[in-house]
């Protein structure tokens, strides 16, 4: 069947029915030093500031990052969301998405996929050369697939959403099959991630380093200079052709240059943006948002990174947790609104649900998270945590109910960990000892793998409900050859198992969404989640910039169609 | 013996205040530092909340009264290790014979090659982060300043005319050292680490600003500091008081030690 | 008033060139004034030498005089002139033109009134710069003439120096041709041969008589009549802030009317015979021992060596410190019969500690032997020689440096009482301390009190009492006055002499000053 | 009485300078070389696999490959003394190995961000010698209650924690004044603040050390001497107090500017100054070993040859270090 990209595949015929958000299995992501896959942005760009007057070209951006700086501005390496931040301003891919999750052209014009699913053809974008002069066609998408797949290039996350691709042949100078195992319907999900983008073939013959040092692209803009520790500067590819089929009329990129800074500290990080050091800033803090609010100067783009909500697991597969009686009591002993709620600003919004409030298939409860001392502490004695000792921590056969809760500082925002610390002395109340033990990622990582945890936070995000299957289906216990495991609170339940695999390859979106429904009801009601709020992704920016938006394939921003008004 | 000046008194005013605090800090602030209260967070100092109150309600100036212990105890602790290490081998250097001398001299100065927080850094790196590496590795970093100080110090006794003339006197090794060396070099000693404490809180409430100390949410100076660093723009008071607590006892510590030492020398 | 004005005032001439009427100096806080009303006048070509003990008030005043009388000093006067010029109420700036360019001044350490860190010549230069309009060039060949006429040999080597490439003789020099420089017509000399080698504070004194020959009115302050006798015209005596005396030098040294003045002149150790009291009178006796009591002396006397102490053939390659370069002795060979003094002199570093500390057996000589009492001595293990260390004592310089700090005089004592082996009882210690404290002439109500809070003269008597307390044959006196004021000076003397003789001491006395050590020794050792 | 006449032959005196310099440094060689050992030993003291520590530590979840590669490069399966000899002699050739959290070979890493810590550092020095000098003079020449002043404001300044102290001068001159950029990169007007954290603590340092010594100077004789030649008591302050002021506070420069380095890590972290600082304290946290002994031991090499330096500088501005040896 071929499929033009105006008239929507199956997949996407049953997500625009259920919602304006796009639902698909996408490739799976590292997302900062988070496993996450991403889902387009329920929030329309903030961009359209009246549009009065026109853009005007020139002028150098700053924007200052609050993610880790890459090893590598290659994505094909590794594949993290900092690297898809600052790639998204160099890299195109071959579909995008548009802002109601809809597959549209990019660098291929149309595509299609083959009767039994196992082959896909796709059209490329005429006269697109890479910024080093190499044209783009069938072969440097071949060189692409072949780079990402090879494992000397140590690519994560680009190498698992090219999964089911066994091979690429180029049909003509303008035509490309991919070849897959099995059919795949997230194949154009995946393709529009930056972590599969298109790069130079010369260029990736290069030594490893000098690719990562400077990759070259079809992008709006080229890396000219990348200063370590201290800031990437990119300057404006005047032979810029190749816009997504969403893009904003007009003659962009209009920027002269951007100067993409590091600045880890959040604090100084806003500094800079009041100071009009910086023109836009990401990884902005909820206090700062409640600054920026009074400060005519600044903008806000809200662009929740979808998925799975933020949701603290708890381990079912040891001690005390292994008791569903103690989980609730738990759960019911943290008070997580009030926190929230002053932690955040009103910023964020409480989740009850085990997926992101922009999924239409998630499934909220919130009765199941009353917080209800009272209740916690009934349960709790029912399960035989009578005594208390002189701290006030309840005691069992001499053993303190003690809640070990291991908590990356890389991956935690400070307000995060701040509503970690106000649930510690919160259930405290009812008797828990809850041992928080902040940490590097690497320690993280290893106190996970040896299941010395009780509580963790790991915000790992996947396109669609089929995180759910990630998530909690029972081979999620047995850690992936790199060691992690995605199942952390460690739910087995083959009832669970056989709900989700059924899911996953339903086609009926009725049948598909009841399957998700029973399936995430079967989470919430064993409280083996406590759901906290959806992933935040803000982004505040000086009033002068203009035409800025997020990519709603990842929610990156992207300057491709900015301009400076000043 | 001369009246105490204000330059005398103030510290030892403060340093009072900082010990109640650290021995019983209910009759301060009765309150419990770890107390949340979220929905009264982020308050500016008023008069329920002198100091006012961090991201989870907590009282800051609870929290301040009772991080003295902690934190004072960080800065005694590694200043006690230091020393500890110090007068091992600088009493080893200084009454050893020449060759063990030699040899932990040159020790020394290769800790000293390692300057400020380097060595503390290193042994963080190897040993792994948190408040019971940090207080070793503070220590550990001061140690080595003084070794050579007591090393100078035990020399300069051991040279001085009155072991000297214990000696001419017929007395032993070991009554010298009793009776002569050891009471004159901890004399001076103890001044060097009154002015040695100040240092080394500021040292163990940098490591706990950088997150290589004490975590947060305990009421430790510097941990207070870290988790209040994101909000500096916007709620001042929550870094300004715990910076604060850290200048004072630091400065205090100092002027004490520097006004001991100057009644040590005129005397 | 302008330099050239301050010296066509100063050519008048007839006036005296200082003229003191009622000068009073207090200082805040103290109780009695420093300088108390005094009046004085030095003509041109004159040599006045204001003559006292420390805290007479002397420097106070010659500090007056140079508007420098330090910190915290009310200064009240009827006329305070120099060169017809009053002081009182001058200008800190009208102060600084004339100082240098009018009076001069020479400072009392010679040996630390140089900035080490700074060239002779730009030492020498500081008042030709400030007080002339000479160039450069000029300049400099005025240094170099400054520096020759104060008799330093190759001045051109000399500028390029500092003050640390200098003897202390030569220092004194380059502070006179630097106070020289801008030819005042009055010069201070403040104790300008303290610390000083006999020989080299001739030279020097005969220096500054030079200057008032030459037209210069001279001030010249000293705690020593005597060695001032050869160059004053004058001499003022003071005591406690106030002159008491006055007159021609002769008149003065011959005949002196104030009892003061003749304990002066009495206590000065020079051209006294040995074994002569330098005090007597009442506060002599008080301060001698009573008469020995016990049963030491009645005891039978063994068969005695001829020799306290016998040196052959001494030689120490390096001293102890850093410089590895320097043999410190060299062959030194001498006999100390038992009963006698032994004056060791030289110049500093000349070795003589070094030979002390031999004899103490705390540094061992890279060749010879000294022999203690007959027996080995610096060949001895320190093993065996501890319990021959009662024999040998020591008295230094500096007293309060050998206390412990934390100690009491009754603490120093009984330490030194207590052996190693056999320590008395308490009581027992409690009666040695007050006996010894008793044969150094000192009450027994001191000994609660720390060493810092006593005089110079009591500390160095606790010293000496320690010393005594282990009954040693002989002492080893390493520079035992030179830090105390004449007075005391002759009563320590005379303590040492009374304990020689009652107790037949031998004494190795090391001392720089060469009276001392002819009033002290019977025999002398001179290191070069 | 008689006379017994000793003497003494007193030859030119030995230690010159230049022997002094190959002593001085033969022993910066020896210090060198026993911190790098100590480092080795020190690193075989990390629990478990010295392989896996190189990659992160247990939670780096390092391929069996990786481990393996590991190994070989550091000849962890030799014997010690011959893994001990293999790391010194690529120490000697600045082969600190790869930093695993950069993926870049870590002599390349200093290479790249030692030049702007050293500007820093450099600079902060001058700063805090001026500061230094200024409150120094200033409370010599302004009696007492200035002297007590001073004498405070150099204690606070040297309890003020370089992240604290950094804070507030970016809250008060670029969130409230808006007068300097609160990060610092490698503009020069970024440079003002981070420079102004690092001098101010050490100024007090400085000064306290300077004051004293510009004190004892100035009541020394030879000051006094210099006044009865009619020297001003401004002349006095700058012809021989600031010498002997200058001279404790030059050998102390090497020590301060070690401090800066370290002082450095939380100042080029609070302003988001790229610099070797920042580089160790991500390493750190990163356990980033090869980076991490790299980095101190490149520090270490630093901070030796320039307190070597302020040992020369000293012996020039004190001519007693060369000649009153002897006295």
């Amino acid at each position: 069947m071929a499929i033009r990209p105006s008239s929507p595949s199956r997949t996407a015929t049953s997500r625009t029915k259920t919602s304006r958000t796009a639902a698909t299995r996408a490739g799976l992501a590292i997302s900062g030093l988070t496993l996450t896959a991403l889902i387009l942005s329920g929030c329309a760009p903030a961009a359209d500031n009246g549009g009065s007057s026109d853009p005007v070209a020139g002028g150098t951006l700053t924007y200052a990052t609050g993610d880790a700086e890459p090893t590598c501005l290659d994505p094909h390496v590794g594949g993290n969301y900092p690297q898809a931040l600052v790639a998204t301003q160099y890299l195109e891919s071959l579909v995008s998405l548009d802002a109601s999750g809809a597959v549209i052209p990019w660098l291929a014009t149309e595509w299609s996929e083959a009767e039994d699913g196992l082959s896909w053809d796709f059209t490329l974008r005429d006269n697109v050369t890479f910024t080093d002069g190499e044209p783009l066609n069938a072969a440097a998408v071949q060189a692409n697939v072949a780079h990402v797949q090879d494992p000397a290039t140590g690519s994560s996350t680009g190498y698992l959403a090219l999964g089911k691709v066994t091979g690429v042949e180029a049909v003509s100078d303008t035509v490309v099959r991919f070849t897959l195992s099995a059919p795949d319907s997230a194949l154009l999900e995946s393709l529009s991630q930056p972590w599969v983008a298109m790069q130079s073939p010369a260029a990736l013959e290069r030594a490893k380093e000098v690719n990562c040092e400077s990759p070259v692209g079809t992008g709006p803009f080229v890396v000219t200079e990348w200063d370590r520790q201290n800031s990437i500067t990119l300057e404006r590819n005047d032979d810029y052709t190749s816009p997504p089929a969403d893009a904003a009329d007009g003659d962009g990129p209009y920027l002269d240059s951007i100067v993409w800074r590091f600045v880890p500290d959040s604090a100084t990080r806003y500094a800079a943006l009041a100071s009009g050091e910086v023109d836009v800033i990401d990884n902005a803090q909820p206090d700062a948002l409640v600054a920026a609010d009074d400060d005519d100067s600044l903008e806000e783009l809200d662009a929740p990174r979808p998925g799975a909500s933020n949701r603290l697991e708890l381990n079912s597969g040891i001690a005390p947790f292994n008791d569903v009686a103690v989980r609730e009591a738990f759960i019911r002993a943290a008070n997580v609104n009030d926190g929230i709620t002053s932690l955040f600003f009103g910023t964020a919004e409480r989740s009850y649900s085990a997926l992101s409030s922009v999924e239409p298939l998630g499934v909220s409860d919130p009765d199941l998270f009353d917080f209800d001392l009272e209740k916690s502490n009934e349960l709790l004695d029912a399960a035989g945590w009578t005594e208390r000792d002189a701290d006030g921590y309840r005691v069992k056969d001499g053993e303190r109910l003690t809640v070990t809760f291991p908590v990356s500082t890389n991956q935690s925002i400070p307000a995060e960990q701040s509503l970690f610390e106000q649930i510690q002395a919160t259930t405290k109340e009812a008797g828990f000892d809850v041992v928080l033990e902040p940490g590097d990622l690497s320690t993280w990582y290893a106190t996970l793998a040896a299941n010395e945890y009780n509580v963790v936070s790991a915000p790992y995000t996947k396109v669609g409900p089929d995180v759910l299957r990630i998530l909690y289906h029972s081979d999620g216990i047995t850690p992936a050859p790199s060691g992690y495991f995605a199942n952390l609170a460690q739910v087995n339940l083959p009832e669970l198992d056989t709900l989700l695999t059924e899911a996953s390859e339903v086609s009926d979106a009725e049948q598909r969404s009841q399957l998700y429904a029973d399936a995430q009801q079967i989470v919430l009601d064993g409280f083996y989640i406590l759901p906290l709020y959806d992933q935040q992704n803000h982004y505040l920016y000086n009033t002068a910039v203009e035409g800025l938006r997020a990519m709603p394939t990842v929610s990156t921003p992207t300057l491709a169609e900015a301009w400076l008004d000043r | 013996m001369k009246r105490p000046s204000v330059v005398e008194t103030a510290p030892v005013v403060v340093l009072a205040f900082f010990v109640v605090s650290a021995v019983a800090p209910n009759l301060i602030a009765p309150g419990d530092p770890l107390a949340i209260d979220p929905l009264a967070s982020f308050q500016a100092p008023s008069a329920g909340h002198p100091l006012g109150t961090d991201e989870s309600g907590r009282d800051i100036l609870t929290r301040i009264v009772h991080g003295a212990a902690p934190s004072l105890l960080i800065g005694v602790l590694a200043t006690a290790i230091g020393v500890g290490l110090g007068l091992v081998l600088g009493i080893v250097g200084g009454l050893g014979p020449r060759w063990l001398d030699t040899t932990s001299t040159r020790f020394v100065e290769v800790l000293f090659a390692f300057p400020g927080l380097l060595l503390a850094l290193l042994f963080i790196a190897i040993a792994g982060p948190g408040p019971v590496t940090s207080t070793i590795a503070v220590g550990l970093a001061t140690a080595p300043g003084y070794a050579r100080l007591v090393r100078s110090q035990v020399l300069s006794v051991r040279r001085s005319g009155y072991v000297e003339a214990a000696l001419v006197l017929g007395h032993g090794w070991w009554r010298r050292l009793l009776r002569h060396i050891l009471p004159n070099v901890t004399a001076t000693l103890f001044v060097l680490v009154t002015l040695g404490v100040g240092q080394s809180i500021v040292w163990a409430s940098s490591l706990s600003y950088l997150g290589l100390g004490v975590s947060p949410p305990a009421a430790e100076w510097g941990a207070m500091l870290n988790s209040g660093r994101t909000y500096v723009a916007s709620f001042w008071w929550m870094t300004f008081f715990p910076g604060l607590a850290i200048v004072l006892s630091a400065a205090a510590t100092t002027l004490l030690g520097r006004s001991l030492q100057s009644r040590v020398r005129s005397s | 008033m302008s330099v050239e004005a301050i010296y066509s005032a100063a050519r008048v001439g007839a006036a005296p060139l200082v003229r003191i009427d009622g000068l009073t100096v207090r200082f805040a806080g103290a109780d009695s004034p420093a300088v108390d009303n005094i009046t004085l006048t030095i003509a041109a070509g004159e040599c006045l030498a204001l003559v006292g003990e420390s805290g007479s008030g002397k420097s106070v005043t010659a500090r007056s005089l140079v508007g420098l009388a330090g910190a915290g000093a009310q200064v009240s006067a009827d006329t305070l002139e120099v060169n017809g010029l009053s002081l009182l109420g001058l200008s800190e700036r009208r102060l600084e033109r004339m100082r240098g360019a009018v009076v001069g001044s020479i400072s009392q350490d010679a040996l630390v009134s140089l900035d080490p860190l700074r060239l002779i010549g730009r030492e020498v230069d500081d008042a030709l710069r400030l007080h002339t309009r000479l160039s450069p060039t000029d300049r400099r060949a005025r240094v170099l003439q400054l520096l020759t006429q104060s008799g330093i040999p190759d001045p051109e080597t000399r500028v390029g120096q500092r003050s640390g490439e200098l003897s202390g003789g030569l220092r004194q020099r380059v502070l006179i041709a630097a106070a020289l420089a801008a030819g005042p017509r009055i010069l201070i000399a403040d104790e300008p041969t303290t610390a000083l080698d006999s020989q080299v504070r001739d030279g020097v004194l005969r220096l500054i008589a030079d200057q008032a020959t030459a037209g210069t009115a001279v001030l010249l302050i000293s705690h020593d009549l005597t060695a001032v006798a050869a160059i004053a015209d004058r001499v003022a005596v003071m005591k406690d802030g106030r002159i008491v005396e006055e007159g021609d030098t002769s008149a003065v040294l011959h005949n002196p009317q104030h009892p003061y003045t003749r304990q002066l002149l009495a206590a000065s150790p020079a051209n006294k015979p040995r074994h002569q009291l330098l005090l007597s009178g009442p506060t002599a006796r008080e301060s001698l021992p009573s008469t020995r009591t016990g049963d030491r002396t009645a005891s039978a006397p063994e068969p005695r060596p001829a020799l306290a102490l016998e040196a052959t053939d001494l030689s120490v390659a390096f001293s102890s410190g850093r410089d590895r370069s320097r043999p410190v002795l060299q062959n030194v060979s001498f006999a100390l019969p038992v009963g006698t003094t032994l004056g060791l002199v030289g110049p500093s570093g000349s070795g003589k500690t070094t030979l002390a500390r031999i004899a103490l057996g705390l540094q061992q000589p890279d060749s010879g032997e000294l022999r203690l009492l007959g027996k080995p001595w610096s060949s001895t293990p320190e093993k065996l020689r501890r319990a021959d260390r009662a024999l040998i004592g020591a008295i230094y310089q500096d007293p309060l440096g050998s206390f412990d700090p934390r100690s009491t005089v009754r603490a120093i004592l009984a330490d030194a009482v207590q052996r190693d082996g056999a320590s008395p009882s308490r009581a027992g210690r409690t009666t040695r301390v007050t006996e010894l404290l008793d044969s150094v002439g000192l009450a027994s109500n001191i000994a609660e009190r720390r060493p810092h809070s006593l005089s110079g003269g009591q500390r160095q008597r606790v010293a000496i009492a320690r010393a005594l307390a282990a009954e040693p044959r002989v002492l080893i006196l390493d520079e035992p006055v030179s830090a105390l004021d004449v007075t005391i000076q002759a009563q320590i003397l005379d303590l040492l002499d009374a304990l020689q003789r009652d107790r037949g001491l031998s004494y190795l006395f090391i001392s720089h000053d060469t009276d001392v050590i002819a009033h002290m020794s019977d025999s002398v050792l001179r290191l070069d | 009485m008689t006379i017994v006449a000793a003497s003494r032959v007193s030859p030119r005196r030995g230690g010159t300078g230049v022997r002094w310099l190959i002593g001085r440094l033969g022993g910066l060689l020896f210090v060198l070389w026993a911190a790098a050992t100590l480092t080795f030993f020190a690193l075989r003291l990390i629990p478990g696999d010295p392989a896996e520590a190189l990659l992160g530590g247990p939670g780096s979840q390092a391929s069996d490959e990786a481990l393996a590669a590991a190994r070989e490069e550091y000849g962890l399966n030799q014997p010690l003394w011959m893994q001990y000899l293999a790391q010194m002699g690529r120490y000697l050739l600045l082969d600190f190995g790869t930093s695993y959290s950069l993926r870049e070979p870590v002599s390349s890493v200093i290479a790249e961000q030692f030049p702007g810590t050293l500007l820093l550092a450099s600079l902060a020095l001058a700063l805090a010698w001026v500061l230094a000098i200024t409150v120094a003079v200033w409370s010599a020449r302004s009696g007492r209650i200035a002297g007590a002043l001073g004498s405070a404001l150099e204690v606070v300044a040297v309890a003020l924690p370089h992240f604290w102290l950094a804070t507030s001068l970016v809250l008060l001159f670029s969130t409230t004044l808006g007068w300097l950029p609160p990060i610092s990169g490698r503009s020069p007007s970024g440079l003002v603040l981070p420079v102004i954290t690092l001098a101010i603590p050490l100024a007090g340092f400085l000064g306290q050390v300077m004051r004293e010594s510009l004190l004892n100077a100035l009541s020394s004789p030879f000051a006094q001497s210099a006044r009865t030649r009619g020297e001003t008591a401004t002349g006095v302050i700058w012809r021989h107090g600031l010498r002997h002021a200058a001279l404790p506070a030059i050998g102390l420069s090497g020590w301060a500017f070690g401090t800066l380095v370290s002082g450095a890590v939380v100042v080029e972290t609070v302003f988001a100054r790229p610099g070797l600082g920042r580089t160790l304290l991500s390493a750190v946290q990163a356990r980033d070993i090869p980076l991490v002994t790299g980095t101190v031991l490149v520090v270490a090499l630093a901070y030796s040859l320039v307190t070597t330096l302020t040992d020369v500088l000293d012996r020039i501005a004190d001519p007693r270090l060369r000649t009153e040896a002897n006295a």
